[in-house]
C-alpha cells in the first residue's frame, strides 16, 4: 500500500539523532551534552530575541528540560512520528531540524519550519516527521492516537511518540486517547515530561494522583517513570516503551524534571518560593552533566569551552539566517485556506467589497 | 439512475469508496455492530470487517481527533457522529485542529477527513438532541461544509468530500434518511462550493438547504398550483464556500426573496445569506429579504411546543404570499 | 447562609423511598421487590406507550436494573441530590416522584414533571432533589461535581450521587469530573450502572479496563463493584459509598447487571445471540427476587399475584392521569427561554416578520 | 467617576461583587496563584482565599460544568476561560447544559453562571490562539452574551451579568485590558439586551461591538475632522438579546452602514446586523450594507500576515468612505 505520510527524513545535521553512531556510553553521553548546551544556548537566544520583539505571541522554553528532550529524542527512530506541544524548540532541533529554520520560524519568517504560518507554538516539519507543536493543550493527544491507528492500518513499525506536561493529564483527551490506543493496541508513547506545574499551578493541585504514570491503570497500560534529568536513563526508559508500542501495546512514559524559568518568557514566576528558586539550582541538568562529565575525566574544561563557543556560534548562524529570510509576502495570505481548491473559496481582505458596484437600475424599470 | 432513499444512497457511496480506495475507513460509535444508529452503515461491517468499521468507545473527542491524526499520514477516514448535537464535543479537534492544520504548519500536512452527521429536529428528541448547528462549521475558514437535501446530491457530495483533501462537514438530516429519489448509477462527485438551482422560476427566490431546500421545493410546486406563483428555488448545498453568485444571480431576475432554514433565527445560516442577497442585489430587491426559521428557544419536548417551534411549510408559503404582496405594494415606489 | 437550591422533599405517595420503615431485612426485601415490580410494569406500560406513538422522542428503560435501582435510591437521604441520565424513569419513581407525574412526562403534558418540556430523557423534580436525567452521555458528570462543591461550599452534609452507564465512563468529562471531585474532597458518588453494553457495543470493546471501579485508581479515590442484581448488596454498597463521600471521599461505585432489552424501545437488539438472549433470562432482578422471597416463605404466590396487580393498577392511574393532562398551550412557548427577563428578547414565531411593515417613504424625500 | 483600566474596573467589580454576596465564587486556570493569565483576578486570592478563588486543573469542560452544577444549587460562579478559543473544549457543558437547563426542566432550575473571556488576534498568537468566536454562543437562545467596549461598560455589564439567574458569556478582548477610560464609582448594574449610541452622527451610522466598537469611534472623531463626515456610532454591547431596534432607529436616521467585526466575515456576527439593517431600514437605506470583518483564513503568525489579516481603522475608514460616494453616487436614484 503507498504510504501517503511524510516520506522517511534523512536525518540532516547537527545536532543530529544520536543512533548508530553512538557507540559507546562516553560519547553517546558527550554527544547528549553537546546537544543539551545547544538546546540551552538556542533557548537563551530565543528569550532574548523575544525580550527584543524579534519573536512575537507567546516562546515557551524547555529550560530545565534538556535531558529529558535529548533522551527521548535519541530513542527515536528517524522513520517515527512526533507529536509534541507548544513547548518545543528543543524538541525540532533534537530531531535534526536545521536551526535556522527554526529560528526563522520564532521571527516569522518565509524560511520558517512552517514558512512563518505556526510560530513558536507550531512548529512542523514533515522530513523529520515532526507532525506540529500544537497550542491548545491536549489537542495533540487524539492526533497522535490517530497517527498511530494509520501506521497499524497499513501494518508499518514506526511508532508514535506523544509529548505533553504533567498538567495535561488532566484534560479529557488524555482519558480518550489513551483508552482507544489501549483498545485498539497502537504504537504509540505517551510522554508526560513532568515539570512540576502548569502555569503556576503545582501538579499535586492539579491531579488527584500525582505520580502520573499511575494514570495508565485506568486503561490497563504499561508505564512507567523516569528521572528527566538523566538522559541516558530517558533514553533508556523510553526505548522500552517504543518497543513495547511497536509490539502493540502503547506505553505511558512519565519523565520528572524541573523547568527553570517561567512558564514562557513573559512569565517572572513570582509564585516561586527562594526555597523553590535555590532548589531550582540543583536541578539544571546542563551543569549536572557538565559536572558529571568534568568529575569523570570525560571532558575537560577547554572542551566544556569549547563546545559552548561552538553552540553560540551555531545559535548565531542560525539567528542571522532567520533575520536574513523575508517577511512573508502578503499576496500569499490565502494560499493555505485549502489543500483541494474548490469555486467560491473567499479571497477578500477586511473591508473589500462583496459585489463589484453595480450598474443602476435604471429608473422605472428592472434591469 | 436508480430510486433509491437519501439513507440508501449513504451507504451505497461508502460501500464504493471503500472498494475503490482502501485507504478510506470508517470511525463512529456504533456503526459497525449496530450498524449506525439511523442504520446508515449497515451490512459495511460484515462486507469490510473491523479493521475497516471501527466501533468506537462514547468519545467523540478521542476518535474524531484520532481520524484527524490518521488523515495527517493519508488515510481518508470518514467519521459518522451520531447527531450533530455530539459534535459539540469534539469541536475543538475539528475547529482548532483539522481546519487549521493545512495552515497553521503552512501547508505542509493534509486533512483528508469526511464527518457526515445529522441534524434536525421534529423528533421529540427535546432541546440538546434536535439542534442544527452547520454554523459552527460553516463560519470556519479551512472547513467545507456541505448539506445536500435529497438522495443524487447525497452521493455526489459524499464522493467529493471523500475525494477531497480537507475536512468536510457532511450534513445529514434524520427527516431526509427515508426520502426517496432518483440517483446516477455513476460515481461522479459533485462540486464543493456550488449552489443549484433546483427550479426555475420567475416571480420570487427562495433559498435553502438540507431539509429546507426539500420543503421549499414542495411548497414552490403547491403554490403553482394554489397561487399560480412561479418560484424559484435555490438550494445552497455547500455552506462553505459559499456560492454567493448564484445566489445573487437568482434574485437579480426575481426581485425579491425568502430565505429558509432550520436553525435559529439571529446568527443563523440564514443571516449570511439575507446580508448577502440585500448587497448584492440591492439595486434589484423590491421587498426586504424575509427569513423563515425556527424559533429562538431550547426546543421543548412536547409536540404542540415542538411543532410550533419549527418552520413549516406552512411558515414558507406565508413568508412567500407577504412578500409578493410588499413586492405589490411598493410597486409604485419604482414605477412613476 | 441562605440555601437557594431546591426545598428539603417531603418524601410522597409509593413507592417511596425506604428509609426508616424497612426495620427488618424481610420487610424491607419485600419493600424492595414491590418498588422493583412498579418499575418492571411502569416501564413496560411505557414501552407500550411509545409503540402507540403516546410518547415520542427516545425512550430509554430501566428494564433489568430494577435491584439497582431500588438499591441505590433506598441508600439516600431525602436531602441528598441525584443527577443521572436519559435512562430514569425507575429513579424518579424510586425517589418518590408521583408516577403520574413521571408518565405525563413522557407523554409530554403540561402535568409532567418538566411540565413536558423535558420528556423521557429529561425528568427533573427539585422537591426529589432529582436535578435531572440528561441526554447527552456523560453531561451529568461535571454538574454532579458541581453541586457537590456547592453543597460543600456552604457546609452541608448533603450528597450527591450521580448514576452513568458503563459505555459512559470513556468520555472525558468522566475524567475531568472525578479529577475535579478528587482534588477537592468533594461530597460525590458517582454509579456506574454496568449493564455491559453502551448501545450495541460491550464494556470490552469500548474500555481498556472493563473492570470500570478500577479507573477509580488515576484519582487515588476509594471503589468497589457490586452484583447490581442484588438489591441489598447495591444499599449496603452505596450506603458506604455515601458515607465516604459525606466525609470528603467522592467514591466511584460499579454495579453491574443486565439491560433485558434493547438500547431503547426500538432496538430490537439483533445484535444478541442466541444464547446471551438466553442468558438475559437468569440475570432478570425481578424474577429472581421473586423466587428467592416465594422460596424463603416470604412472599406467597398470592402475595406476588397481588404485588403485580397493585402496580398495574397504579401504572394504569398513572397513564391515566397523563391522558387527561392538558397538552402544553403553544402560548407558553416564550416561557422558558431566560430566567431573568430582559429587553431584545425575540419571541418570534416561524416566519413572523422582525420589523413591522413599514410605512413606505415619500418618493424624492427621506421620511 | 474614576479613570482607570478595563482590567481594573474588571478586577474592582468582581472583588466588590464578592464582598457583596457570599455565593459569587471564581473558577479558572491560573486565576489564583498566578493572578490570572491576563492578570484580571491579581490580589483576589490574597482577599478571598482559596475557597472562592479555586485554581482549577486544565479541564475546561469540568470546571466548566461544575459551576453550572454549582450555579444550579444557588451560587453564582464566574468562570475563566483563558481566551474563547478554548472554551470550544467546555461548548457542550455551555451549550447543551447552561443554555438549555432552564427551559428542558420546565423552568425548575436557574444557572446563574458567568463566564469570562477573552477574545481577539493581533497579538501573533496563530491560528488557534486568535479566534473571535463569540458567533457560537449569541447564535444560542438561553445564553446571553455581552461584550463591553469601554471600562464603564465593563463594570457595569458585569454587574448585570452577575446578577443575572441566566449563564452571561462575557466576552473581553486581549487589546482592551489596558484601555483607559471614566467608570462611575457606584455598583449601578448595565442592562443586558440594550445597545448604545456612543456617538451622533447624521451622515452614516457604524455598528460594532468589544475592541471594533472602540476603533469605531476613534475612526468616527478623526473622520470628522479629516472628511468632515459626521458619523454615528452604535455600539451593540449585548450580543443576545440583539437590540435590533437601536441599530435599525439608527440607520433610518443616516440612510447607509457600516458594520465592523473582529471576526470572519461570512457567517460572523455582521450577517445578522447587515440582514438585520437590510430589513428594517429597507426603505431608508442609500446603499448596501458594507461589511469590515477579518479575512477568512487560519490566522497566520507572521506579523506582516497577520496584519493583512486582521480588520484595521483604515479598512474601516475606506469602507465608510466608499459607502458614502456611493450614496451621493444613488442620491439621483430617489430624486428624480
Ligand atoms: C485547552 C487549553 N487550556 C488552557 C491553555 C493555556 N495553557 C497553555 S500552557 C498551560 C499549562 C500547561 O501545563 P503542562 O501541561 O504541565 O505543560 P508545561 O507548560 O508545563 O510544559 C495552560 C494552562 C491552553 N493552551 N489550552
Ligand atoms: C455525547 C453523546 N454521544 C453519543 C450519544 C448517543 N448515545 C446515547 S446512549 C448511548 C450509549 C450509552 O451507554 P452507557 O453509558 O453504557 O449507558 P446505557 O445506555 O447502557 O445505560 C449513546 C452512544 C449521546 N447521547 N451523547
Ligand atoms: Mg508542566
Ligand atoms: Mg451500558
Amino acid at each position: 500500500m503507498a504510504k501517503r505520510g511524510p516520506a522517511v527524513r534523512k536525518p540532516p545535521g547537527q545536532p543530529g539523532p544520536v543512533g548508530e553512531d553512538a557507540t559507546t556510553d562516553d560519547s553517546q553521553l558527550r554527544e547528549f551534552y553537546r546537544r543539551m548546551v545547544f538546546i540551552r544556548r538556542f533557548e537563551e537566544r530565543a528569550a532574548r530575541a523575544y525580550t527584543q520583539a524579534e519573536i512575537g505571541g507567546y516562546c515557551h522554553l524547555n529550560l530545565g528540560e534538556e535531558a529529558t528532550v535529548v533522551g527521548l529524542m535519541s530513542a527515536l527512530e528517524p522513520e517515527d512520528y512526533l507529536f509534541t506541544n507548544y513547548r518545543e524548540h528543543g524538541y525540532a532541533l533534537a530531531r535534526g531540524v536545521e536551526p535556522g529554520r527554526v529560528m526563522a520560524e520564532l521571527y516569522g519568517r518565509r524560511d520558517g519550519v512552517s514558512k512563518g504560518w505556526g510560530g513558536s507554538m507550531h512548529l512542523f516539519d514533515g522530513d523529520a516527521r515532526l507532525l506540529g507543536g500544537y497550542g491548545i493543550v491536549g489537542g495533540q493527544l487524539p492526533l497522535a492516537t490517530g497517527a498511530a491507528l494509520a501506521v497499524d492500518y497499513r501494518g508499518g513499525d514506526e511508532a508514535v511518540a506523544c509529548v505533553m506536561g504533567d498538567g495535561t493529564t488532566n484534560i479529557g483527551a488524555f482519558h480518550e486517547s489513551l483508552n482507544i490506543a489501549a483498545l485498539w493496541n497502537l504504537p504509540v508513547v505517551y510522554v508526560v515530561v513532568n515539570n512540576g506545574l502548569g502555569m503556576g499551578t503545582t501538579v499535586e493541585k492539579a491531579s488527584g494522583e500525582p505520580e502520573l504514570h499511575r494514570k495508565a491503570a485506568s486503561y490497563r497500560m504499561s508505564s512507567a517513570r523516569v528521572d528527566g534529568n538523566d538522559p541516558v536513563a530517558v533514553r533508556e526508559a523510553m526505548l522500552s516503551a517504543l518497543a513495547s508500542a511497536r509490539s502493540g501495546r502503547p506505553f505511558l512514559l512519565e519523565a520528572v524534571s524541573s523547568r527553570l524559568k517561567g512558564h514562557s518568557v513573559v512569565d517572572p514566576a513570582k509564585y516561586r518560593t527562594r526555597e523553590e528558586v535555590e532548589a531550582l539550582r540543583t536541578s539544571d541538568p546542563v551543569a549536572a552533566l557538565a559536572f558529571r562529565l568534568r568529575g569523570e575525566g570525560e571532558l575537560t574544561d577547554e572542551a566544556i569551552t569549547e563546545i559552548d563557543a561552538e553552540a553560540t556560534s551555531a545559535v548565531a548562524a542560525a539567528v542571522a539566517f532567520a533575520e536574513a529570510s523575508p517577511h512573508p509576502a502578503v499576496d500569499t495570505l490565502f494560499d493555505y485556506t485549502y489543500a483541494t481548491p474548490v469555486p467560491n473559496d473567499s479571497r477578500r481582505l477586511p473591508g473589500e467589497p462583496l459585489f463589484e458596484p453595480a450598474p443602476l437600475p435604471r429608473i422605472g424599470a428592472h434591469p | 439512475m436508480s430510486i433509491m432513499t437519501y439513507r440508501q444512497a449513504l451507504r451505497d457511496t461508502l460501500g464504493s469508496e471503500m472498494r475503490r480506495d482502501e485507504n478510506v475507513l470508517l470511525l463512529g460509535e456504533e456503526i459497525g455492530v449496530f450498524e449506525g444508529s439511523y442504520k446508515i452503515t449497515a451490512g459495511l461491517l460484515a462486507e469490510f470487517g473491523e479493521k475497516r468499521v471501527r466501533d468506537t468507545p462514547i468519545a467523540e473527542e478521542g476518535f474524531t481527533g484520532a481520524a484527524i491524526g490518521a488523515a495527517m499520514l493519508g488515510l481518508r477516514p470518514v467519521v459518522e457522529i451520531m447527531t450533530i448535537n455530539f459534535s459539540l464535543l469534539a469541536l475543538d479537534q475539528i475547529v482548532n485542529h483539522a481546519a487549521k492544520i493545512y495552515g497553521m504548519f503552512g501547508g505542509q500536512a493534509r486533512v483528508p477527513l469526511v464527518i457526515r452527521t445529522p441534524g434536525g429536529g421534529g423528533q421529540q428528541l427535546g432541546a440538546t438532541h434536535s439542534q442544527n448547528i452547520e454554523l459552527y462549521y460553516a463560519f470556519v475558514p479551512g472547513m467545507k461544509v456541505v448539506a445536500p437535501s435529497n438522495p443524487a446530491d447525497a452521493k455526489s457530495l459524499l464522493l467529493a468530500a471523500i475525494r477531497d483533501d480537507d475536512p468536510v462537514l457532511f450534513l445529514e438530516n434524520l427527516a431526509l434518511y427515508n426520502m426517496k429519489g432518483e440517483v446516477p448509477d455513476d460515481d461522479i462527485p459533485g462540486e464543493i462550493g456550488r449552489a443549484a438551482v433546483t427550479r426555475r422560476g420567475s416571480d420570487i427566490t427562495v433559498v435553502a438547504y438540507s431539509r429546507m431546500a426539500a420543503v421549499a421545493l414542495t411548497v414552490a410546486e403547491r403554490m403553482a398550483e394554489t397561487d399560480g406563483v412561479d418560484i424559484e428555488v435555490v438550494d445552497l448545498r455547500s455552506l462553505r464556500p459559499l456560492d454567493r453568485e448564484t445566489v445573487v444571480d437568482s434574485v437579480r431576475r426575481t426581485h425579491c426573496a425568502v430565505v429558509v432554514e432550520d436553525d435559529w433565527l439571529t446568527y443563523g445560516i440564514g443571516a449570511e445569506i439575507a446580508a448577502t442577497i440585500s448587497d448584492g442585489a440591492f439595486d434589484w430587491l423590491d421587498a426586504p429579504v424575509r427569513r423563515v426559521a425556527m424559533a429562538e428557544v431550547p426546543l421543548p419536548y412536547a409536540k404542540t411546543l415542538e411543532t410550533a417551534a419549527l418552520p413549516s411549510a406552512d411558515d414558507v408559503t406565508a413568508a412567500i404570499r407577504q412578500t409578493l404582496a410588499s413586492v405589490g405594494r411598493r410597486a409604485g415606489k419604482d414605477t412613476p
